[in-house]
């Protein structure tokens, strides 16, 4: 899994890379955390544009952060889900909690 | 039903082995007249299945036996069997409860995609002892000429 | 030396495994620290060593066991046997001269290759009961960067 | 294994994709021989571009093709070997007795 963090203003953007299981998912959980918690953030967007694997511990990380930044009354994105990703996602019942966008330029666009 | 082909493999609990397993079994899976969706279903499976082996099995200790054996037989079923040797699951039907799970970090879908992505689904388990997950799936001859 | 990771795995003796096999040691390979052309060398002499079980150990026939073990050791040494409970090799010494095959139609390159892509090379068979070959590599630790 | 034979004049154009194991060699060999007796070929291009893996039973398919067709008194051309497989191809000495092209518009330029 490879991971590129950028904040614009109060919003910050996630975006990985690879597959995202047992193995990273404690690494991705602890890095946004410490970002959420140092910097005033209001949005969040995960983008899993190029994330090619995700199973229930990565599900785990998403889904815990949804609840972090519902919990700040903040908002969450999930960006680019390609279709066997975006199945797990549905699965898990996420896409009724969170918008999900096809690219980044659609939430601007919001 | 007659084997055509298996393949049984052997690791430790290290977390890396979690991503080898779903990727030599997905390898395996290729075999089969089945599609690149159906393969990351099977991928999926093993996934969560050698997860929670590592995870719950053997609360993380890294140097302990997971077994997978996957088996082709005739008319286009896939069978695979996830093996550890660990804790062991004391009450089986709580634990597949969709939403259930030991650990509150975790989210309790595991058995649930299992379920939901093969055909059939069967849980053996004695605490101490450790547990076994045999999943089945039947895939359609004609799926890749459907997809 | 301390093990840091292995896997070892068994399946009945098709053609078709052989790539099979072959993928996943690359693919557990791919956990050192070593470039994409020595895991192609590591490919290569497992396609070796798993034709050779199905095509001398077994002479073709479909259904036997062939084994093999990959480890990988402290300081990026990887250790790989192969193994099969077929024919075996009555004069290992004759067997492992370069160019000699007992099939006409084949090259006697297979032990020539394993030999100059790993470092070393153990031949171990008895005549009816199998042969085990064992393979070892060092890899170095700045293979990446200097490649 | 993918396999294209294509015949122009006296000379075939054997083009091959993919892995070139124990799996495939008797498909191969069956293939291009059934050619060679069939009709009248002089020149055997070999075109190895899309050749990701060969082993040695892939080395005797090749170094016994260039034996039929040296035996007829006709030319083996390799054509696009990539430096994993022209490694092997190096190491069974074939590049001694065959010449190594880079693609099959070099040949035709000799
Ligand atoms: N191999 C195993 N060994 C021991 N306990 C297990 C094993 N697999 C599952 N369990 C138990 O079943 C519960 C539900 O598993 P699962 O549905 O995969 O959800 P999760 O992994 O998120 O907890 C786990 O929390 C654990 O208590
Ligand atoms: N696993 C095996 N079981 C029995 N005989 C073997 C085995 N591996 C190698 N041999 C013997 O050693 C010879 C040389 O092997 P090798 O160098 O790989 O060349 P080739 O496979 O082209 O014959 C083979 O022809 C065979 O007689």
């Amino acid at each position: 899994m490879e991971l590129d963090l950028k904040q614009v203003r109060n919003t910050l953007f996630v975006r990985i890379a690879g597959e995202i299981d047992m193995m990273v998912a404690e690494k991705l959980r602890k890095t946004i955390d410490r970002r959420l918690e140092t910097n005033k953030i209001s949005n969040l967007v995960i983008n899993l544009e190029k994330v090619t694997f995700i199973d229930s511990s990565g599900l785990g990380v998403i889904i815990g952060r949804y609840k972090k930044m519902a919990e700040r009354h903040g908002k969450m994105f999930i960006v680019g889900a390609r279709p066997s990703v975006s199945k797990i996602l549905v699965f898990s019942g996420i896409n009724k909690l969170v918008s999900m966008y096809n690219n980044e330029q659609d939430i601007i666009n919001i | 039903m007659n084997m055509k082909n298996y393949v049984r493999f052997e690791f430790p609990s290290l977390p890396e082995n979690v991503s080898f397993a779903r990727s030599c079994v997905g390898a395996f899976a290729a075999q089969l007249n089945c599609t690149l969706e159906e393969i990351e279903e099977i991928k999926l499976v093993v996934s969560e299945a050698v997860s929670n082996s590592i995870i719950h099995g053997y609360e993380n200790r890294p140097h302990e036996k997971v077994v997978v054996m996957a088996t082709i037989l005739e008319n286009q079923i896939m069978e695979i069997m996830i093996e550890d040797y660990g804790k062991g699951i004391a009450d089986i039907e709580q634990a597949m409860e969709p939403s259930y799970s030991s650990d509150p970090a975790r989210m309790g879908l595991g058995f649930s995609l299992m379920k939901s992505f093969m055909d059939e689904m069967d849980v053996c388990s004695e605490p101490g002892r450790g547990t076994s997950v045999k999943l089945k799936r039947c895939f359609q001859a004609k799926s890749r000429a459907l997809a």
